[in-house]
């Protein structure tokens, strides 16, 4: 400025200050795993009231293996939304992966080698996804919603609609298996909600994936591998789907083509509903962690209390889109 | 108009050798495909796609997308079908109004939800899609509508015409032309195209984006609704739990290979009604050639990525996510 | 001039953009049948203030009368009722429409349901581009059509629509000589008719040439307003940018050493052709030219973001391969794109996180971000660069273009870089902040740092190029050394000979 | 305090199994069980067993069941049992994994189905001529069996000598499946004389083609289906008669069985006879497998007024 100040005809020079930052306590409070926070109290409130049966933690720990294996698949998809792209064909990708183990299981391979190939071919699967997105640069949401017609229709071609069983005793009823009153595959989500949270929160891949959602093009210039990275990510959600769709298998003790059918939906709802940002660049894993939680309360407190699945459908629709709605107000406010 | 055609011109031919193509190398591994009874067939099959792909080709244009289309078909179908059941003494027109206003309003409700909260398009139809599948299982105590509660009129549309060819065909057909009218010389026909062609710019350029949004997702549920109607003629029942299940993605890959791009502005109702002849034709082929019926969901899934590709490679604009859609 | 009442009159107008302020009190009478310049640096709001007459942007504060009567603009549709059209900088149109198409759409009473004839369409469309005399076929889609092109559509839109209102927002950035005449034209036909004209450019020849009256913006401020005549390029000059342009000091080619990046027969298809010159360490080089001339694309192959099909780049002798920035970075360039904020900032991030953003390796050896580390370093530029906020933990998206701005370069000064590309460094950044560059990048060549400096203020480059590259239409047409560089030399060597230009791709 | 029974069908809206439930309520009526029905919204292997799960936390003393999976349903149904709920798959069996569920109450004694099905047919046409037979999936277990019996009956049976099976299809009991496979089957076959579809969905789309293409006195097409699915058909003539049994009747068998079990009143075992009020007597045969009925029963004009479901 000085240059300035010296000047004979010095301009009367504006200093444009920074607008105020928000207040502390607004960031901390006004954010929207708060609000999913809130929702859990109240689900789990409203579903004590709704049936005597419900307030029972070891029957709320068993019927959430139901779904914690989506949950366990919409944490990746947090961070794949948070990088600006989506994944829906994961749950077909745990249909066909689950049922690629059934056939070469049926096929004599010992379950060790079934295991291997299903996850190979969620790799390949989540590879194929990433290809299209990043090496063809097509949109991930019309591309997956494509995949995942491909997959379950292979999966369809592959098995059928027998449903393959017979796996030995050790590999049949992860869900339960317990430690202490606490069934494995929520053990698995809670181990796996911490590492990816971590992930996210203090490695510079996290930070990188959060620019990326939040500007690709300013990540590019900034020389973030922005293709691998995403890359990384699709076959990061074929992986875990077809973890988790071995998970499904050893539940069940059996596998069929229509497995998870739908899942798509539910995935996306637990990360709406634990408030990331559907156009990327926002979001925590602790937010999908909530919403997991939110998800089994509210679906296990209307099943116990025989609500007809016609409110189910009808809440859950609603709760996705209500879900959005308040997420996009609070990053709205937040937004200058 | 000759602006349009040549617009789009090279697409359509695009598809047009598809087409014959694969009737082509169909007729070879099986001459019996290559027949008048075929083609009768394929027009019986196509007037359901049809009808919800020209909605869904609107949605596309303007960058959106509408996956609650099975759904709402699945609605308008049981709202017409409680009126026929209910009301027998009511003309059939009746059931047709219900059928068709009840899904202009859910497509309403979508346009509405995309366009005030600025969402993108994709999500909030799947949050509907889960939520009108849930309405109409109220709507309808979980009760199918019987065969013998559909009025003979309406089974007999499937049937013939005066002109002997189905009316339902006609209707479809007719459904397309006016498709075509619309687009083609009213203005917002134009701004549709334009809104997708260029979202930014359309408001600076006194399009009413609002409005027209919202007017081509109420257009969408209004088809989706008739093609509830075709649904009931054609099958002769309505079943809350099975009805227009899965139905979206059959039109939106219909409508991908008509070449209409996923980035909007972009697409014709001769290349639409070209895609979903193709896609009718794949459907009535796979029987005819003996294939496995679990063949159908990988081939559609395979054909949407194929058309994808095609997509990319005939525009070289770059693509960008849907999720922008409606968003921003 | 005409003594009749004035058409606009605009009393108090304030406009801010998330708490920044880039129009302050302006009030300007636009008189009937006159050409009213505005001029001013870029960013010193002339755009904004055209937007808020044509209803894109709201005022924050004060009035507008339109022929007397208190109107509320609201929106573009209502300016179009109001009669008043804005040719916008950038040319917006709809890739997919026909040039026809994009000539009438949206037009104020068009029916909804009214219907589209074509052929008459197509006619109306080619007696407007007629005017224009602009030989392309208005029945194909607007998908690439040149800037050029673009811009004399988005002209012709005007004309269609009879306003009594037209502004111009920097209509003859793209267009050559000849296109600029039959512009002038037309303004001057207009003006007959009656009408008002605003017209923005940069090129205080074209003022002269058509404007009967100037007024001069200066970061937001409006400082005066005059008949053309009686006002010289230097006064206008010094208003403009608030003291004569020699007052730069500029710190000589003192010590300029090898050559650190030379670039050889660089080609990008569409883009630019056969690019070829030097860069010696210490040394600034000042790239001119007009917009859509190339120079970012050349900038963007350079730094790996649109590598070139073909050509050489060579680093201290050695020929390297860039295919990603990532290669570049390491091969110690960087580069300030022109468009910060869609290439350069994170907006909903904070300043700290964005200024880090290209050093990883620093802030995260091992993988795991060392907060310390990297509150440290943002503590540091945010300091060196004395950037103004309130917290680096604050998303950039609340701090002023021109702090944006030093984040940006702070982001590039911490990966230590032997070659810098600043492009367009200064566009919208305000005069205070503009010195503090001009003063940085002296100092970072002086550093021993090799400098390509793009920008489209003559001023600027004059001041601080050691050598000047001009680029007109994807070629490079003069290395001008120091001392011959003038506005003239320069513009000479910008302005296209061969006519259309032939960078193509829609703006959208 | 009284039993409680919770009944779970395949799916919600599927007007089969809303007779079923019928049956169960009014079998409840009498008994003065408590009865509630719950479903999950599709039929996929793995949507009922939530439900289960949820209905053994509510402490149901019998859980009734169609299960959407032979197997799937396994480990849930032995948490069930090993909290003593008793397990009762209704309408299906659960092949191969019958030590998973208490008893199985089926509608009929599933090898008659498929001759009775090839002599309705047969009768209709003469004996003689192409007939095809439109089935559910490739894999459905009970249509397999069924149509096991048919091949073995058309070979076996002099009687049938002159009908020619010339194929399967498989309209995986969707009706826009159901109708081009069935299309197809017209194409493919100009002389075909007859359809055998054992799937309701099929049943009434093969119907429903035949109509449409104007071929009902050519082609006949017989099966398993609804009178509420079939009668428009059975009215209009495109169809002259199908076959079914009472779903009705199993709904009413297993409430009097769950009840008679649970008070311990009928021994869940083979070789238990008891008597259910308005079916008269019924026997538990090995693998404590339970027939509602020995025939099935055969819809025409004559009385298909009389039923409604
Ligand atoms: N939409 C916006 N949001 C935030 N800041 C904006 C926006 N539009 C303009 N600005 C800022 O307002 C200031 C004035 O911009 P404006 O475009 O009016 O300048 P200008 O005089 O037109 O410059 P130029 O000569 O480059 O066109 C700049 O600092 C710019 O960064
Ligand atoms: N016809 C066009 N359509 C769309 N984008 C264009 C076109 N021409 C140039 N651009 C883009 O606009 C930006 C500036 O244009 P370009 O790089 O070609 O020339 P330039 O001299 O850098 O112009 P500027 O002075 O605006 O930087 C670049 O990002 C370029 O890709
Ligand atoms: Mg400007
Ligand atoms: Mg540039």
């Amino acid at each position: 400025m000085t240059s300035i100040d010296k000047n004979p005809v010095a301009p009367r020079v504006i200093v444009r200050e920074a607008a105020a930052p928000r207040p502390r306590w607004q960031v901390w409070l006004i954010r929207p795993e708060v609000v999913t926070l809130l929702l859990l109290v109240i689900a789990a409130i409203v579903a004590t009231r709704l049936s005597p049966f419900f307030a029972d933690l070891g029957f709320i720990l068993e019927s959430s293996t139901y779904y914690i294996e989506f949950a366990i698949v919409a944490l990746v998809l947090t961070i794949v939304i948070i990088s600006g792209e989506i994944d829906l064909s994961p749950a077909a990708q745990m249909a066909l992966s689950a049922c690629l183990f059934g056939t070469a299981f049926k096929a004599g391979a010992p379950i060790p080698v079934a295991m291997g190939v299903s996850l190979l071919s969620g790799l390949v699967m989540g590879a194929f996804n990433g290809f299209f997105v990043t090496v063809l640069r097509l949109p991930s949401i019309i591309v997956t919603i494509g995949t995942l017609i491909l997959y379950r229709g292979l999966a369809q071609v592959l098995a059928g609609d027998k449903s393959i069983s017979g796996f030995p005793g050790w590999f049949v009823g992860i869900d339960y298996r317990m430690v202490g009153i606490v069934p494995v595959p929520v053990l698995v989500f809670i181990a796996a909600s911490i590492l990816l949270g971590l992930f996210l929160g203090i490695t510079i891949y996290g930070r990188q994936i959060y620019q990326i959602g939040t500007s690709e093009i300013a990540a590019i210039h900034a020389g973030i591998r922005v293709r691998r990275i995403k890359m990384g990510l699709f076959i990061a959600s074929g992986l875990t789907s077809s973890i988790a769709g071995l998970m499904v298998a050893s539940r069940l003790g059996s596998v069929r083509y229509d497995l998870a059918t739908g899942g798509e939906l539910t995935m996306v709802l637990i990360v709406m509903l634990g408030g990331t940002y559907i156009f990327g660049g926002r979001g925590s894993i602790l937010g999908t962690f909530l919403a997991a939680w939110l998800l089994v309360i509210i679906a296990t407190g209307m099943t116990v209390a025989n609500i007809a699945i016609n409110a189910q459908l009808t809440i859950m629709g609603l709760l996705l889109i209500v879900s959005i709605i308040a997420t996009n107000a609070i990053y709205a406010r937040s937004q200058r | 108009m000759s602006e349009i055609a040549r617009l789009f011109r090279a697409r359509e031919a695009g598809i047009l050798v598809m087409l014959v193509l694969f009737v082509a190398v169909v007729s070879l591994i099986q001459p019996r495909f290559f027949s008048t009874e075929t083609l009768r067939i394929v027009l019986l099959a196509v007037p359901l796609i049809l009808v919800a792909a020209m909605g869904q080709m609107m949605v596309l244009v303007a960058r959106h997308v509408d996956l609650s289309i099975g759904s709402i078909l699945g609605f308008s179908a049981i709202a017409a079908g409680m009126v026929f059941r209910d009301h027998p003494e009511l003309p059939l027109f009746v059931g047709f109004a219900v059928g068709v206003l009840s899904g202009a309003a859910l497509g309403f409700v979508n346009g509405l939800v995309v366009t005030v909260f600025k969402l993108p398009s994709i999500i909030v139809t799947l949050g509907t899609l889960s939520l009108y599948r849930g309405l109409l299982f109220i709507l309808s105590g979980s009760k199918q509508i019987d065969p013998n509660d559909i009025p003979e009129p309406l089974i007999r549309m499937a049937q013939t015409s005066p002109i002997d060819i189905p009316w339902i065909v006609i209707i479809a057909f007719g459904v397309a032309f006016a498709t075509w009218l619309f687009l083609t010389y009213s203005q917002i026909g134009r701004q549709i195209y334009a809104i997708g062609s260029n979202p930014v710019a359309a408001p600076l350029r006194g399009i009413r984006v609002m409005p027209v949004t919202i007017l081509v997702f109420t257009l969408s549920g209004a088809l989706a609704g008739l093609a509830g109607l075709i649904y009931a003629a054609r099958f002769g029942y309505v079943n809350p739990g099975i009805t227009g299940v899965g139905f979206e993605f059959t039109v939106i890959a219909a409508v991908v290979i008509g070449g209409v791009s996923i980035n909007g502005g972009v697409g014709s109702v001769l290349g639409t009604v070209l895609g979903v002849l193709l896609l009718g034709s794949v459907q009535v082929a796979l029987p005819i050639l003996g294939v496995s019926g679990f063949w159908q969901n990988a081939i559609y899934g395979g054909i949407i990525l194929i058309a994808l590709v095609i997509d990319r490679t005939v525009r070289q604009g770059g693509l960008r996510g849907l999720l922008a859609r409606g968003g921003a | 001039m005409t003594v009749s009442a004035p058409l606009v009159s605009a009393r108090g107008i304030s406009k801010s953009f998330g708490g920044v302020e880039v129009l302050r009190n302006v009030d300007l009478d636009l008189m009937p049948g006159e050409v009213h310049a505005l001029l001013g640096e870029n960013g010193a709001g002339k755009s904004t203030f055209a937007k808020i007459l044509a209803g894109v942007h709201r005022p924050t504060r004060g009035t507008i009368e339109l022929g007397g009567k208190p109107v509320e603009i609201a929106s573009p549709i209502a300016a179009q009722r109001l009669g008043i059209t804005l040719i916008h900088q950038e040319p917006i149109s709809f890739p997919d429409l026909s040039v026809a198409e994009n000539l009438v759409i949206g037009q104020v009473g068009a029916k909804p349901l009214g219907r589209v004839r074509w052929a008459e369409l197509a006619k109306e469309a080619r007696r407007l581009m007629g005017l224009l005399n602009v030989p392309i076929d208005v029945t194909v889609p607007m998908r690439g059509l040149s800037i050029a092109d673009q811009q004399m559509v988005e002209i012709a839109r005007a004309l269609a629509s009879d306003s009594r209102l037209i502004i111009m927002d920097e209509p003859t950035a793209a267009l050559t000589p000849k296109e600029v005449e039959t512009l002038f034209k037309i303004v001057r036909r207009l003006r007959e008719e009656g009408r008002t004209i605003i017209f923005i450019s940069h090129r205080l020849e074209e003022v002269r040439a058509i404007c009967d009256r100037v007024t001069i913006f200066r970061d937001g401020d409006k400082i005066e307003t005059a008949t053309t005549a009686s006002l010289t390029d230097a006064d206008i000059i010094r208003r403009m940018i608030g003291r004569p342009v020699a007052d730069y000091l500029h710190r000589g080619t003192s010590h300029v050493g090898e050559v650190a990046l030379s670039v050889r027969a660089l080609t990008l298809p569409g883009r630019f052709e056969n690019i070829s010159f030097d860069i010696r360490k210490g040394e600034i080089v000042g790239l001119g030219g007009l917009v859509g001339a190339g120079r970012t694309d050349v900038a963007r192959a350079i730094f790996g973001v649109a590598p070139a099909t073909s050509g050489v780049i060579e680093i201290d002798g050695k020929p390297v391969t860039i295919n990603e920035p990532t290669d570049a970075i390491g091969l110690g360039i960087a580069l300030v794109s022109e468009d910060r904020a869609i290439a350069g900032i994170f907006r909903t991030l904070p300043v700290e996180t964005n200024i880090t953003a290209a050093v990883p390796k620093r802030i995260a050896p091992k993988g795991i971000i060392r907060r310390t580390v990297e509150k440290a370093l943002a503590k540091e530029s945010v300091e060196k660069l004395s950037i103004r906020l309130a917290s680096v933990r604050q998303p950039i998206g609340e701090l002023s273009g021109g702090n944006q701005q030093k984040a940006i370069l702070a982001r590039w000064l911490l990966a230590e870089p032997d070659i810098l590309i600043l492009d367009e460094p200064t566009r919208g950044i305000d005069i205070g902040v503009k010195a503090e560059f001009y003063d940085m990048i002296g100092e970072l060549a002086a550093g021993g740092r090799a400098i390509l400096l793009i920008s489209s203020e003559l001023p600027e480059l004059l001041a601080l190029s050691d050598r000047i590259l001009v680029m007109s239409e994807g070629k490079l047409t003069a290395d001008i050394p120091r001392a011959e560089a003038s506005q003239e030399t320069i513009m000479h060597a910008a302005v296209p000979r061969s006519g259309r230009h032939t960078v193509s791709g829609a703006a959208a | 305090d009284p039993v409680s029974i919770v009944y779970i069908p395949k799916n919600t809206g599927n007007p089969y199994f809303d007779s079923i439930i019928k049956g169960f309520e009014d079998g409840c009526k009498t008994l003065g069980c408590e009865f509630t029905t719950v479903a999950p919204a599709s039929a996929e292997a793995t949507s009922q067993i939530p439900f289960v799960t949820a209905q053994i936390q509510r402490g149901v003393n019998v859980v009734a069941i169609s299960p959407n999976s032979p197997d799937a349903l396994n480990q849930v149904f032995d948490r069930a049992r090993a909290k003593g709920t008793i397990i009762l798959s209704v309408n299906s069996d659960m092949p191969g994994n019958e030590t998973h569920r208490d008893a199985a109450i089926l509608p009929v004694d599933f090898t008659k189905t498929g001759p009775s099905q090839v002599e309705l047919l047969g009768k209709q046409i003469g004996y003689e001529g192409e007939i095809a037979i439109l089935s559910a999936t490739t894999d459905a277990p009970d249509q397999n069996v069924w149509i096991a019996a048919m091949k073995e009956t058309l070979e076996k049976d002099p009687k049938y000598a002159k009908m020619k099976l010339v194929t399967i299809a498989y309209g995986d009991d969707d009706p826009q499946k159901s109708t081009t496979e069935t299309e197809a089957l017209l194409a493919n076959y100009p002389n075909l004389k007859g359809i055998i579809s054992p799937t309701t969905v099929g049943v009434a789309a093969a119907a429903q083609v035949v109509e449409t293409a104007k071929k009902a006195d050519k082609v006949k097409v017989v099966g398993l289906g609804t009178p509420n699915q079939m009668r428009r058909f059975i009215e209009n003539g495109t169809v002259e008669a199908f076959q079914l049994w009472s779903p009705y009747n199993q709904g009413l068998l297993a409430a009097n069985f769950a009840v008679g079990v649970k008070n311990g009143t009928i021994k869940n075992e083979a070789g238990t006879v008891f008597e259910v009020p308005g079916l008269g007597k019924v026997t538990v045969e090995k693998d404590s497998v339970i027939k509602t009925q020995a025939d099935l029963t055969t819809f025409d004009k004559t009385n298909i007024a009389d039923f409604n479901f």
